[in-house]
């Protein structure tokens, strides 16, 4: 596979490595009443499409950034590839 | 207290050879500095290091060469490596110096060992390791970048037409001078 | 033997003979053979044995699909089975060796499984040899396996190597006949990056075995006048002899050049170089295999492919027999009538399935009109065919053709399916291509040679590639045809799978027994599973289940190609990755001494590691260990532990983030000081221990287990650019940069002090216990000073740049002379984290929580950090569960054993009764007995009790007594001291 | 039909013209007691079982394509019960002992072949955890042996004793693990519930189920609606999918695992060998091929293929610890899809909705599971228990926080 990084343009797969859904940017409050809960769901449920997946893929052999693809699980297709950390900050993630 | 004396013995110190017509060697003394940029001080960084070396901030993936011979060499939007040849262990103090405290420097010198590679059989030689397009219209001379070659981490940057730098670890970097060597060999 | 059966003509060197063995028989060839031109030129038909039925077999075809004639090729070690004689490229000097058979090649013993045919049938193992249910390993299997199996492996090393490479381009041709050519001709005209891979050693495809013209000039002289002109470019790069084995995600494709099969020797140059080939497009242009028709005992030797006794007579002017009936039911088979006829050699008849005119005139050939072959006769090589009305009649050799099969295999490496076509009774490629792909020519169903010319440029210009030169002039060769896929009036076994004796009856059985789906029938019956995926049998196997289920072809579907195209030698997908350079090697900077040393090494992860300095007069390892425990804990001892990793981190909210990503506080750290931590993973269980150094204002080095280091950096990389982008924190690592080195015992401080330059104040009150500092050593080389202990010791760790640390360890050695200092390894390391009741590896395993551990009241509960809120799940904090304690041999003579159970005394050794296990054992010189740690549970709450320990793997129980698991220096006075 | 050596003979003499289909292909009827979705090797497993064990005869099993067409039909056929944790090794022992007696059991040749398995050893710290896992077998009652590096130069003289990167140590043998006719399994499984009056029904996609007010009352599919008192998901690889369809989410990825075979050869490899330095296991079939295969591609994927840094990276595990196979060929490749769970083990469990049960998350240990798993899903659909061995395989674990973690490898499936 080729992933096409935003900075440095199409890299082998193989430069990078997987850890999975992008929902993992979207880490619970710690304090909320549901916290339990919410961090169950967070740690180990998944919507699993079939179809457009975003995911994080980490360029270790290269510049070392996260990056959230947008990768058909059937097709392998990818259709976009954005900054993880772009994403964690328009996700509204700060300090 | 001279009473013991430290003697650097850098791992691939004295390498040089000539295989396929390709000349292989590690250059002594190179020094490399880590530039991290601070979240929100990016420009004032930036200023810092065209004070102090003169030249524009190079893109990422790019590099520049400065008047005193230190290429900056941009590997992510607020990374930099400072290359220069400097035989004593104080290269980040000296960098550190120069730059007022502006960028956050690591130094780097002993984490990474350096192979030239010059030759017009420089990019066959390489295309059995290298999985990035080095072909001249896609990676032109100043360009940089980090990829893999056989398990080992390696920065790659093309210094001249038939002229590339590659670092990788100083830890494995036997198996780097090997990797590299066969290469050499295999297109002999 | 010479070679009798050669005729004129072909693109071989006559110029030049070879020589070369079959099974021991000294025979001659030229260059430009294969192995299967060879042995036919010299009369050989019978090659191989089949692999069920053991039945005689010959060459079938001139190409990659050959499915009979195998043969294990070349000596010893580089003897390599199942290579097929069809694409063998002839080399003087040369041995091949049938296989399959016990027994001579002629007489094998094994044939009489062919008597037993009827008794063999699709799926018959599947209804017998299960009883007596003991017989299956020790009787049947054993007998099935040795009758199996094709080739033998030389059980040796493989002495030759295998490269790997990386090609990008704008486009690939899969395939040099005339479509690829024109392809590439059009694409690199318009000064595209173009590379041109073809399986042969000779590119042109058809063109090299067909009569057809271009340009009013003989085919293959048009072919090499283009790769002539495509050689002379810059942006072209010619690949014969290259397979292209496999279409992956996004362009890339596999690609497997064979670099020196041709030759004697390969030089100790590598045989093999993988190439993974980035494309922008590529251009699939592989053509077309053409198929068999089944007939009763079609599988002699002499029966051939027409396409291919053609190729035989027009490429390496041979004649694969004296008297060459054709079989046909299309046009193209009278092409190979005619140039047999053109070329001298009898042709007898051509039997023409259609009832329709003769193709053309084939000078001396009967023209039988609407018949067929059903029967033929020949036990070792064909003598006589019977037609279907009675009529027999001699030939050494029947040139069969049943119609071509586009080559779509790769068009159907991803989600591809082949698309069904009337007009050409074939599947072509579907509309799913790989993206990027396009199909030209023969294999896009383009069956003529002009037709296939103008795919080719008609493709490269719809990719955007414009040639303006006039298309190159051919004629369009008929090639009406019309399907038969089987005899039906044959009475005796028709065969579709040549090499696993899969028959027509076969395939009817398996309708028969509800195995319908084309997967079940391939499964039930190994159909298309032998070394040739099927080539030449799917498509007919195909045609008579929708035969008997009534269903169309299409309709009864496809089997899926999967790559390889052909297969690919595991050396070859392995690379130059094998023995020592498997994976690299990491050295300590101190590797240099220790060698020197004595040291004995040990793998950790990719680290070489020293293990143990062995003595003068030490009988084994233990005698070293021991002595560097009790000399390290008696005076002085030093180790390289650089492997430790080492994250450099910096930013004005590098303590904030250390905060969150420890369970422990470090919101307190004063600079100066060093504090151990505790990494979580979000699930709450423990996951990287070590300490994190704070150097300045915002600056801390942080220290990871060696087996950690790289993933917790990863980690790191996650926390601070995905969870929380906006705080100033920057990582980079320093693991190589700076050689580490322990040094522990009573004496650590008076060594180190005459190594660090005066100006440092180490005394216990200015550099206590967990302080650090950056200093000068000898003589103001920049050094960093952590006073940490994994020991127990009064210990610390001094690190001085890399390149210095293999003079470092020396001048330490040298200091500590006087102090009689010792170099350890990683066994008294372990020991003596043992004793000290460390956890290690072994404890910090990725299922032990801290609770588990013993560090329960580390986890904050006032601050979030990472996996701080599911550590705090019911069955984590449950009070029964394991807990870390000590454990020593109620029996002190008596040694422990990592990874035993503990049962209680008195309790059955069972799964129920299982209280925990051993995690660490090692023999304690300090305290003269084996001492253990381990998860007990309540362990803490245990203190005193004996337990069993059970090794039932090493037929063993112990009692032990449960203990604290420091068993050193409980209170920590020494490492204060 | 009863199958053996004499129905062969005569049907040898007579051209094999008596042979009957090995099982019906009938209309879905409107309703069943029971509907089990995917005839796979577990979901045909769990059908015979609830018939034969538990007498239950109307039932129904739904398969979207051919029968055997998921992963049983595309696994690399290794069978073992060399588990660590109580809530698998007892599992996995029972699944070893069932094997045993299987074909016998349904007249059915799957040639379970005992060959052995053998993991090993090159270093310390994994000698010492592969003793606490043998001894964790030894008290599940299975059998497991330590091998020392000269048994192992003895026994396997082509292993890289002397040029490893990471040299052998030893090893951890299984002697009763081996090798099983992966296909033949679904058949077996297949003929024999059939022949207990089970309706195999083959392209039968379900596309819904009808739930009401919290109870499952059957399912949507191609071939129509089907009632049933219960249903019974066994999808693995298409879990995901299916349990989207009833609004479930799950602590489940699917991954793609990529497995390979050469070309026939004669007999080299005595058993199963595991190369635990690299990712690389493997052993003969009867037919000659090497089977071998290692890790999951590791990125989410339903595509029944896989990509080639991960067939490089086996053929190098391939050829570090033996390096005679050099030059024999690959000659195929394929890919199944995995249910890789959050812990690395499987679920046997109720969901949430009255009547609709779920089995999966095999992980790519779903093959050696498929008789235990089938008899334990029968036990808890038929007797709305979970078998003994089988109480730890439940959804709710990681709520509760009890995990079933062998590797250790957390929360994240592609590390499993």
């Amino acid at each position: 596979m080729i992933i096409n990084h935003p900075l440095l343009g199409p890299r082998d797969a193989a430069e990078f490595v997987y850890l999975g859904d992008a929902a993992l940017i979207d880490r619970p409050d710690w304090q909320a009443e549901d916290a339990a809960e919410a961090f169950h769901a967070y740690g180990y449920l998944r919507d699993n499409p079939a179809g457009a997946h975003q995911e994080l893929w980490y360029h270790e052999q290269g510049d070392r950034s996260w990056l959230v693809v947008t990768r058909d699980t059937v097709s392998h297709e990818i259709t976009a590839v954005e900054l993880a950390r772009d994403v964690a900050r328009a996700r509204g993630r700060s300090r | 207290m001279a009473e013991y004396t430290l003697q650097a013995e850098p791992p691939l110190a004295g390498t040089e050879m000539e295989i396929a017509g390709v000349r292989l060697s590690a250059p002594a003394d190179l020094a490399v500095v880590s530039l991290a940029l601070p979240l929100g001080g990016e420009s004032a960084a930036e200023e810092a290091v065209k004070d102090a070396y003169g030249l524009d901030f190079p893109g990422i993936g790019r590099s520049a060469l400065a008047g005193d011979g230190t290429r900056l060499i941009r590997l992510a939007p607020d990374l930099v490596f400072a290359l220069f040849t400097h035989a004593t262990p104080d290269a980040e103090r000296v960098v550190a110096e120069g730059l007022k405290g502006a960028v956050y420097t690591t130094d780097q010198t002993d984490v990474w060992v350096a192979l030239a590679l010059s030759g017009p059989n420089t990019r066959r030689a390489l295309e059995r390791i290298c999985p990035v397009d080095l072909h001249p219209e896609v990676f032109g001379v100043d360009h940089a970048a980090r990829t893999v070659m056989e398990h080992l981490g390696v920065l790659i940057l093309r210094a001249g037409a038939d002229d590339y730098l590659l670092l990788s670890a100083s830890s494995s970097a036997r198996s780097f001078l090997h990797a590299v060597e066969v290469s050499l060999r295999n297109i002999a | 033997m010479s070679q009798i059966h050669r005729i004129k003509g072909g693109l071989i060197d006559r110029s030049t003979e070879i020589s070369f063995t079959f099974n021991g028989k000294a025979m001659r060839g030229h260059p430009g053979d294969t192995l299967a031109s060879a042995l036919l030129a010299n009369g050989q038909r019978l090659v191989g044995r089949s692999f069920k039925y053991h039945r005689p077999r010959g060459i079938f075809t001139a190409g990659s699909e050959e499915p009979n004639a195998l043969v294990e090729l070349r000596k010893g070690a580089a003897q390599e089975p199942n290579t097929r004689t069809t694409v063998a490229e002839l080399f003087d000097g040369l041995s091949a060796r049938s296989q399959n058979h016990r027994g001579s090649l002629e007489f094998d013993l094994m044939a009489v499984t062919d008597l037993l045919s009827p008794f063999l049938s699709a799926g018959f193992y599947y209804k017998t040899f299960m009883w007596p249910r003991a017989f299956w390993e020790k009787l049947y299997e054993p007998a099935i396996r040795a009758s199996a199996g094709l080739g033998r492996l030389s059980m040796e090393e493989d002495p030759d190597t295998y490269d790997k490479g990386y090609l990008h381009c704008d486009l690939l041709v899969i395939g040099a006949g005339p479509a690829g050519l024109m392809a590439a001709r059009t694409a690199a005209r318009a000064g595209a990056r173009v590379i041109v891979a073809d399986e042969d050693f000779v590119l042109g495809g058809r063109l090299n075995a067909e009569t057809l013209e271009v340009d009013g000039a003989a085919g293959a002289d048009w072919a090499a006048g283009v790769v002539a002109e495509l050689a002379a470019m810059a942006n072209v790069r010619l690949m014969p002899r290259s397979t292209v084995y496999g279409a992956y995600d996004h362009g890339v494709y596999g690609v497997l050049e064979r670099c020196t099969d041709h030759l004697a020797s390969s030089g100790g140059k590598p045989r093999q170089v993988l190439w993974r080939v980035y494309s922008r497009h590529a251009v699939l242009a592989a053509g077309a295999t053409e198929r068999p028709i089944a007939f009763g005992n079609n599988d002699r030797p002499g029966v051939m492919l027409a396409g291919a006794v053609r190729a035989y007579a027009n490429r390496w002017g041979v004649a694969p027999g004296r008297r060459v009936a054709v079989f046909t039911n299309s046009d193209d088979g009278w092409r190979t009538a005619a140039d047999l006829a053109a070329k001298g050699v009898e042709v007898p008849a051509v039997i023409d399935t259609r009832d329709a005119p003769a193709v053309c005139d084939v000078p001396g050939a009967r023209h039988m009109r609407g018949a067929a072959v059903m029967d033929t006769k020949g036990r070792k090589g064909l003598r006589q065919i019977t037609l279907t009305d009675g009529q027999m009649i001699d030939v050494d050799c029947l040139a069969v053709s049943g119609g071509w099969n586009p080559n779509v295999h790769l068009t159907c490496h991803q989600r591809g399916r082949p698309a069904w076509r009337d007009d050409l009774a074939a599947f072509v490629p579907g509309h799913d291509l790989p993206p990027g792909m396009v199909v030209a020519g023969a294999a896009n169903g383009a069956m003529t040679l002009a037709a296939a010319l103008r795919e080719g440029r008609v493709v490269a210009e719809r990719l955007g590639y414009a040639d303006k030169s006039d298309l190159p002039r051919a004629e369009d060769e008929p090639r009406d045809c019309a399907p038969v896929w089987h005899v039906p009036q044959s009475r005796a076994r028709a065969w579709l799978d040549l090499q696993n004796d899969v028959t027509v009856k076969d395939v009817k059985q398996a309708h028969q027994e509800g195995f319908r789906a084309v997967e079940h029938l391939k499964r039930y019956t190994t159909l298309g599973m032998a070394t040739d995926q099927g080539k030449t049998a799917n498509i007919p196997a195909l045609a008579i289940m929708a035969d008997c289920t009534g269903r169309t072809i299409p309709e009864t579907g496809t089997t899926i190609f999967r790559p390889p195209y052909t297969p690919v030698p595991i050396g070859a997908l392995a690379g130059r990755a094998r023995g020592r350079e498997f994976r690299p090697y990491r050295l300590t900077p101190s590797h240099r001494w220790a060698e020197a040393n004595g040291a004995t090494f040990v793998e950790v992860g990719n680290w070489l590691r020293a293990q143990w300095f062995a003595r003068e007069g030490e009988q084994g390892w233990r005698d070293s260990v021991d002595r560097e425990v009790l000399m390290t804990r008696g005076s002085v001892g030093i180790c390289d532990v650089t492997t430790l990793g080492k994250i450099d981190i910096q930013g004005r909210d590098a303590g904030e983030f250390l905060n969150r990503v420890y369970c422990n506080g470090f919101a307190t750290l004063a600079v100066g000081r060093v504090r151990y931590g505790l990494m979580l993973r979000e699930d709450g269980i423990a996951y990287d221990d070590g300490t994190t150094a704070r150097l300045g204002e915002h600056h801390y080095v942080m220290t990871t287990t060696t087996a950690n280091a790289v993933t917790v950096f990863r980690r790191l990389e996650f926390a601070r650019q995905c969870l929380w982008p906006d705080l100033d924190v920057h990582l980079i690592s320093t693991t190589d940069g700076w050689a580490q080195f322990a040094v522990a015992g009573p004496n650590a401080r008076n060594l180190l002090r005459k190594v660090v330059d005066e100006s440092h104040d180490l005394s216990n009150e200015a550099f206590p216990f967990m302080a650090c500092g950056e200093v000068t050593v000898c003589d103001g080389m920049p050094a960093r000073l952590f006073r940490i202990s994994f020991s127990g010791e009064l210990a610390y760790e001094v690190a001085v740049p890399a390149r210095y640390g293999n003079a470092m360890m020396g001048v330490l050695m040298e200091a500590g002379r006087e102090f009689d200092a010792v170099p350890y390894g990683t066994e008294a390391l372990g020991v003596m984290r043992i004793e000290k009741g460390h956890a290690a590896g072994n404890e910090l395993n990725g299922q032990t929580t801290a609770h588990n551990l013993g560090m329960g009241r580390m986890v904050s509960r006032k601050k979030d950090c990472i996996g701080n809120v599911l550590s705090q799940r019911p069955e984590m904090l449950r009070e029964d569960a394991v807990k870390l304690v000590g454990f020593r041999p109620v029996d002190r003579a008596t040694g422990l054993i990592a990874g035993s159970h503990f049962i209680g005394q008195g309790d059955a050794a069972t799964m129920e009764n299982d209280q925990g296990w051993m995690s660490s054992v090692a023999y304690s010189p300090s305290l003269g007995h084996s001492i253990g740690l381990g998860f007990l549970k309540r362990g803490d709450a245990r203190m005193g009790e004996i337990l069993r320990a059970v090794s039932p793997v090493h037929g063993r129980e112990m009692e032990v007594e449960v203990v604290s698991a420091h068993f050193i220096d409980p209170d920590g006075e020494r490492l204060r001291g | 039909m009863r199958y053996s050596a004499l129905k062969i003979l005569r049907e040898g003499l007579t051209g094999n013209k008596g042979w009957t289909p090995a099982w019906r292909d009938p209309e879905p009827k409107p309703e069943y007691d029971i509907v089990i979705i995917g005839g796979g090797g577990h979901g045909l497993a769990t059908a015979y079982y609830l018939a034969k064990e538990f007498g239950l005869r109307n039932i129904a099993v739904l398969e979207k394509g051919w029968i055997g067409s998921g992963n049983v039909g595309r696994n690399t056929t290794i069978i073992r019960s060399n588990y660590l944790l109580p809530g698998n090794e007892p599992f996995y022992e029972m699944s070893l002992k069932l094997w045993e007696g299987l074909e016998q059991d349904f007249n059915y040749n799957a040639m379970v072949s005992q060959r052995s398995i053998l993991n090993l050893i090159h270093s310390d710290a994994q000698r010492d955890a592969f003793v606490r896992r043998a001894n964790a077998m030894f008290l599940a009652g299975a059998d497991a042996e330590l091998a020392d590096a000269d048994q192992l130069r003895a026994e396997l003289p082509f292993l890289d004793f002397d040029n490893a990167r990471f040299p052998i140590k030893g090893g951890l043998y299984q002697r009763r693990g081996g090798t099983v006719r992966h296909d033949a399994v679904a058949w077996g499984y297949a003929r024999g519930a059939d022949a207990r009056g089970v309706d195999i029904i083959q392209n039968c996609e379900v596309t819904g189920f009808d739930i009401q007010e919290g109870r499952c009352r059957g399912v949507e599919t191609t071939r129509g609606a089907i009632r049933a008192r219960k249903v019974g998901v066994c999808v693995a690889g298409s879990s995901g999918r299916v349990m989207a369809l009833a609004g479930m989410r799950l602590p489940i990825e699917s991954h793609v695992l990529q497995a390979f075979v050469t070309e026939g050869l004669k007999p080299i490899l005595p058993g199963v060998i595991t190369f635990g330095a690299g990712h690389f296991y493997v052993s003969q079939s009867d037919k000659g091929g090497l089977v071998f295969g290692g890790d999951i591609d590791g990125y989410n994927s339903y595509a029944q293929r896989g990509n080639l840094p991960v067939v490089e990276d086996v053929a190098e595990g391939g050829m570090a610890i033996m390096p005679m196979i050099g030059r024999a060929r690959l000659l195929r490749s394929w890919g199944g899809i995995m249910d890789m769970s959050m812990d690395g083990s499987p679920f046997i469990d109720r969901t949430d909705i009255d009547g609709l049960y779920f089995n999966g998350g095999w992980c790519y240990g779903g093959f050696k599971a498929t008789p235990a798993s089938g008899l334990c899903y029968a036990h808890l659909l038929a007797k709305d228990a979970p078998h003994p061995v089988a109480t730890e395989m439940r959804l709710d674990r990681f709520a509760r926080g009890h995990l079933i973690d062998e590797k250790g490898m957390g929360n994240q499936p592609n590390l499993h």
